[in-house]
């Protein structure tokens, strides 16, 4: 079997700072590692589902504290669905944030491709957009509006 | 009484006027009559209270928690990260 | 809708250099994008699935032109399956490789991340262990080894 | 006569003990002609003839395909790569 859990690297962070692939991948290979799925998200710059816009930038803001540590519970939640998960990182970046810029990152290592490590990161995006404090203003050519979330917390999330 | 100190953020903090808010309420005042005091004392917020998800010392609190003593009360709308 | 399939960003490249996910998500990432599914596979230097054992290292070698070709084909592939996908790297490295190194590249952009974009990395790096004309040897300590593949192509791969 | 190019990777290369080898074969000779002209010329590769694969300018081909003129022929093992 792999390493014991206690020894298997998670980042969580909130960060006004650009988002490193390579680090943070690096940060989350161990000598066991075979397969990484990573995923990322940017800010649109021109929106067409729903309702098509154009976004100059987007302003992010964290409740800090409280958002790193749902992002470690959504890394807990993620190695209790599949243990095989080596590494985990959980990167949000904050501020003001322009088009094709990377705003946040899951990342998640495992020995083989083919027991969940795709899953796991579908899995913590998802999560993250659920539970995790951050919240965004749009500003467009037609003025600024808050992005309004949806899910609503269950006792004990 | 009960000193709790109040953050607000994204659309709740636009209507609130402000961060953060230090607050004394009564000993056993659940979430449910902080959201009543908060609609009174700031008619800014009363339509929001509808929507707003509410934490206690960093954990998502339903209405019929009833606030601890010195608690971190942060109010805000549905998460919109990524 | 998109832009048109004819502007979209692909890359495909057997190289001998580091790989950069940085830049080729930044290659990848349109105006339109908002979400990038990544898969890296790396050198693992202890295995314990099937046959445990170790490894020194993979000496890669490709048929360059061939593989190149076959990267291109499975782009057109993932882009016949999930048209809503912008941009896609394909990047496999060659040489002598030590364990952690990131050794091949799958990356998708899209829009969003509902739309297809994680199935269609995945589909990616299944296919190109299948098609892509690239060898690994493995040298341990208990010597060097040729690593099988085990897919023939049909007839029109 | 037909002048080709082959092409050895991986195992197939270790076996035939060279990278590349130019060829003269008869004009109509198929993959499968070609599988047993190497098998009695290097008998060192002919264990290897079954399993391995062929790719006639760069693209798969089978053992009914006759070998195009100056083709360019690549024999290897199932890839591995990733």
């Amino acid at each position: 079997m792999g390493p014991s859990t206690l020894n298997l690297p998670t980042i969580f962070s909130i960060t006004e700072s650009e988002i490193d692939l390579d680090d943070l991948l690096a940060q989350i290979t161990l000598k066991s590692t075979g397969a990484a799925a990573i995923f990322t998200g940017m800010v649109r710059g021109v929106t067409t589902r729903d309702n098509p816009h154009e976004t100059e930038y987007l302003e992010y803001e964290a409740y800090v504290p409280m958002a790193e540590a749902k992002m470690k519970q959504v890394a807990d939640e993620i190695r209790e669905r599949w243990p095989v998960i080596e590494g985990i990182a959980l990167v949000q970046r904050v501020g003001r944030l322009y088009p094709k810029t990377p705003t946040v990152l899951i990342a998640c290592t495992a020995a083989h491709r083919d027991t969940g490590v795709f899953d796991a990161a579908r899995y913590g995006i998802d999560r993250l957009k659920e539970i995790v404090p951050v919240w965004k203003k749009e500003v467009g050519p037609n003025g600024e509006e808050w992005v309004e979330g949806e899910y609503i917390p269950k006792p004990g999330e | 009484m009960n000193h709790i100190k109040l953050l607000f953020f994204a659309t709740i903090r636009d209507r609130a006027g402000t961060k953060a808010l230090d607050l004394d309420i009564p000993a056993d005042l659940t979430i449910q009559g902080l959201k009543d005091k908060l609609s009174t004392d700031y008619p800014n917020l009363k339509e929001s209270m509808h929507s707003v998800l509410i934490t206690i010392n960093r954990e998502y609190a339903f209405d019929e928690a009833v606030v601890p003593l010195n608690a971190e009360i942060a109010l805000f709308p549905p998460v919109s990260g990524g």
